[in-house]
């Protein structure tokens, strides 16, 4: 049982959840999605700064427990200076890591591997079925906000 | 009769093994002193289907094991049961072959889901002058609702008539259709009658303008497959506890993109997104329309009833009960004095009929002396009843536990009526 | 804690053997392998509470024996059945001490009924300009239909306050009262804070100006007694699965002379006195509300529930479960960080808190682990969570079977989430 | 089992269901009242000529099984003649004798004890709950149209 929770909240989580990288509203940024998960209350802003179809910066703001907080920090850090489909890309492979067993994991194009890697650490909310939507509430805004919505759809 | 017999559907169809599932067909009534009265031989199950014990236990062991609320909670109980309920979703969206589960939204009964159509759809797309075609053979739930959006909206109500038979005249629905029909609502079979209704092309043409359909299938999805697909229907709707499911449940089947662009229905927990005394937002279909703590106990139950209809199999089911209205059919008639109301090829096992001389009422107080259970009355669906002048009606149905036995002694408690009153 | 244990209700009350009626509370969570996981510790009863035994087994009772549609046959379950239906109506009126069975209007859940009233009276009396007051400490079910009203009628919400501890703001409450009051809408106890308003005021002072109250009594019915005619309720409203009844199951008690003049809310079977297409007329009350075949096994059901509740006595439950508040609330406020929201003198059995540094999703995750069912989030009561500036919470709540033992599991469990957290 | 249906269906009984005496609408007639089984569907008009506060002539038209026709039937043969106060009196105590055990019948003043035996074939009913409106059904009617009102309220 502890296994499991350690497994859930790794280190890595826990700090990301207490220091939260990115935790701004940049001037620039020219996009801006809203994640909300109406269950617990998170709300999260994403900010993206997108230039020629690159994320030159993405940052957030918002309040939400240790998962959520944690995946939208870590997501700023690997989704920055990626290109618009190499963010999605992520986004897609990041979102069967969290829901799929290894096994049916999808092909959704090139990712980068090494941030791949970094977010392993997510992967402990397989376990816990209902704090998957905290790991993905970030991913879901910030590709709302590449394509151009304001929110997150909520389901 | 020894063609149907030998029919392989029918050979395969253990109805005895089927009745052990029902521990209430075992009973009997007007027991007295404790002497057992007359064996249980019901026939009322377009009134409401009894319930198999695989129904009976799904609820008690939910409600022993993993009952919870759901949807809102964190922990193990909230979660599974969050999953068991969300589960059924899915049976139903196979069930009627609709795309998706997010097609399906459950309500209490079928009266609720035609209420919620008429409330969100109709008070937001339906104004002053606007018609809604419905057919002179609807049950009340597929009346009043419409007649309540007349008085708020002042929509008019369009009645597509029947033959006597009672087969929809297709003719005249088609003429009624207009620029002003801006919904068609129609049984897809009716409870009184048996009647099937030719959904795929009521469709069709109420497609060829624009216009949408509601079929009530509270009938029709108990006794044969039903495909909102196939036929093309916007919103199907159907009731729990005639398809062997608890009280308490009822489905609306609708297209998604007409389920997105309604307005809720009822505001509560569940269907928000978020709240604030400045302005609250809604959640996407089908929770949207899902206020409140749902009738969790009972989808489970509705769940294990679906579970139960396939494992026999619908079509072997439709079979038996085909048969059974075949055998009824015949026998009844050639009792003198006895009509039969409905008469539509391709009807379901719904019999209804009047004895000559003897009120229904009394009908149905006398047989069920026998222990026969049958409905008596207008079966709610009173313009029906004076479309074909007669009034209230007894009306016997077959449902998938019912023997030719049982239509025997529907027969001769009938035969029983007439001597009693020398009619 | 001496002097409670020696209160002689205290005594009385077996805790155990009430726990023996309930079988959920025997099984463990997180089971691995085989291997049984934590007893379960189910603190989680405000969002719905556990079944006992005596209301599964008259729900598989009923529908093993005497099931049957109601109100429509003659047939000798439909009499059973309505009889046995009708009779639970009775037990509610008792239970509220309302003056007639006539007052009791079965719905689906709390949701509905307040729906209900918004929809039938809401509509029909009240129009633009006019306001509905309700306070900040509602439940969205006694929220979001007054906004769809608000919506549908331009009519205007006034909140009434609460002060820090979450008492009701009476004064606040009075200056809001004015001639464009027409409705007030206010729980009778808070399903976050506990809070129990004084309902009895609430309406004198609205009656002073004849405007009519409807009090949410979903959390209120369940740690009380609550005598609709003493506090001079005009509607209250309760929900079935609260009440260690079935899901599926409200009620709506409303004074004759207003459920009287109101319009029907839904149409469909049995609501109708007579159908026609030329005009349709509708019963009196309640019928007239309760269209289509209700959750009839679980009306049954309900009643059993009623029965347990009584056959324990609704003091004794009060003084239980006030005990086992009591003796939380000490011990969790002596965990460093913990910060309880809603302090209100003579509050119901309902602890909300929040940990220091863990939110409380978090806290809720960890602690299931432990096997303790607490709720986390905002409880459906988002302007509440808003006003305590604190965002979601995480919500133990007391029933009748839980144990200072399960208490002492909760404290035990959150000194483990901040040792987790090093928080 | 049979013996109770004979109870029910006294001959009296069903001779009034098959030929229902003062079947008819008299065109003297002063009041009338609807009575109505939503259950059933059986419908009713009772026609009343009240003259000086005596039933001068009663009459019914409608249809309904043979249990409400044959009361309607025998309500108009006994009704006829009385004063308002006796045809209440009567109507109450007709009322009590298919609801009530013998025991429990209340008092509501003088009646004429000669229709209350010709009545009696009807207490039958009591066995039959659900048959109990149709017994009560036309009496509710007279009465509705003595007290000035156009319909039996139904419950
Ligand atoms: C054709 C039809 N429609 C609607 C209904 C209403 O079903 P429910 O009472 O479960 O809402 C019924 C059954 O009574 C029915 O037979
Ligand atoms: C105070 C209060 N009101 C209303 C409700 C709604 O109850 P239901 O979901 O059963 O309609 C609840 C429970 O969720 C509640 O706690």
């Amino acid at each position: 049982m502890m296994d499991e929770l350690r497994e859930l909240y790794q280190e890595v989580i826990l700090d990301h959840g207490k220091n939260p990288r990115n935790f701004r509203h940049p001037d620039d940024a020219n996009r801006e999605a809203k994640g909300e998960n109406p269950m617990c209350g998170d709300r999260f802003m994403i900010y993206l700064k997108l230039k020629d179809g690159v994320v030159e910066d993405v940052a957030f703001q918002g309040r939400g427990c240790a998962i959520s907080t944690a995946s939208a920090s870590m997501m700023t850090e690997v989704v920055k200076g990626k290109t618009e489909a190499e963010a999605k890309a992520l986004f897609e492979t990041f979102h069967d890591l969290c829901t799929k067993d290894d096994h049916e994991h999808g092909d959704h194009g090139p990712v980068d591997e090494e941030a791949m890697e970094k977010l392993m650490v997510m992967s402990g909310v397989r376990q816990f079925p209902v704090r998957v939507k905290c790991a993905t509430l970030a991913w879901h805004a910030m590709n709302a906000a590449i394509e151009g919505q304001d929110k997150a759809s909520s389901e | 009769m020894d063609t149907q017999i030998a029919d392989p559907t029918l050979i395969t169809y253990d109805v005895e093994r089927v009745r052990a599932d029902f521990p209430v067909l075992s009973r009997t009534v007007h027991d007295k002193k404790g002497k057992p009265g007359k064996p249980l031989v019901y026939l009322d199950s377009a009134a409401s289907a009894q319930k198999p014990r695989q129904v009976i236990d799904a609820m008690t062991r939910f409600l022993e094991e993993d009952y919870s609320n759901i949807h809102r909670g964190v922990h193990f109980l909230s979660q599974t049961a969050t999953d068991q309920f969300e589960a059924v979703r899915g049976k139903v969206a196979r069930f009627l072959n609709a795309p998706s589960e997010r097609n399906i939204v459950f309500t209490r009964s079928a009266t609720e889901a035609v209420n919620l159509v008429a409330h969100s759809y109709g008070r937001a797309f339906l104004s002053e002058g606007d018609e809604v075609i419905v057919s002179i053979m609807e049950h009340h739930a597929n009346i009043v609702p419409w007649q309540l959006l007349q008085a708020d909206k002042g929509v008019r109500i369009k009645v597509v008539p029947v033959d006597d038979r009672g087969v929809l005249d297709l003719d005249a629905y088609a003429d009624l259709l207009s620029d002003r029909t801006k919904l068609v609502a129609i049984t897809h079979c009716s409870n009184v009658l048996g009647t099937v209704t030719p959904a795929k092309e009521i469709a069709r043409l109420a497609h060829e303008r624009g216009v949408p359909v509601l079929f009530d299938g509270s009938q029709a999805a108990v006794h044969g497959v039903v495909d909102v697909q196939n036929i093309d229907a916007d919103f199907y709707v159907m009731t729990g506890h005639k398809l062997y499911g608890p009280t308490g449940t009822g489905v609306l089947y609708g297209k998604y993109d007409l389920l997105k662009k309604m307005p809720p229905y009822q505001g509560g927990g569940d269907m928000i997104e978020s709240v604030s005394f400045e302005g609250t937002t809604f959640k996407l279909p089908p929770a949207r329309f899902e206020a409140g703590t749902p009738a969790i106990t009972e989808v489970i139950g509705l769940g294990a009833a679906l579970d139960y209809i396939e494992s026999l199999g619908r079509e072997a089911i439709a079979a038996h009960e085909h048969d059974l209205l075949r055998y009824a059919t015949e026998k009844l008639s050639q009792v003198e004095g006895v009509r039969i109301i409905g008469t539509a090829p391709g009807k379901g096992p719904i019999l209804s009929f009047t004895v000559e001389g003897v009120h229904p009422h009394d009908v149905g107080t006398i047989v069920d002396q026998y222990g026969v259970a049958v409905r008596v009355g207008r079966h709610c669906a009173e313009p029906l009843s004076e479309r074909f002048g007669v009034g209230p009606t007894a009306r016997a149905s077959f449902a998938l536990y019912n023997t030719r036995a049982e239509a025997d002694a529907l027969v001769s408690s009938v035969i029983a009526v007439k001597e009693f009153f020398g009619a």
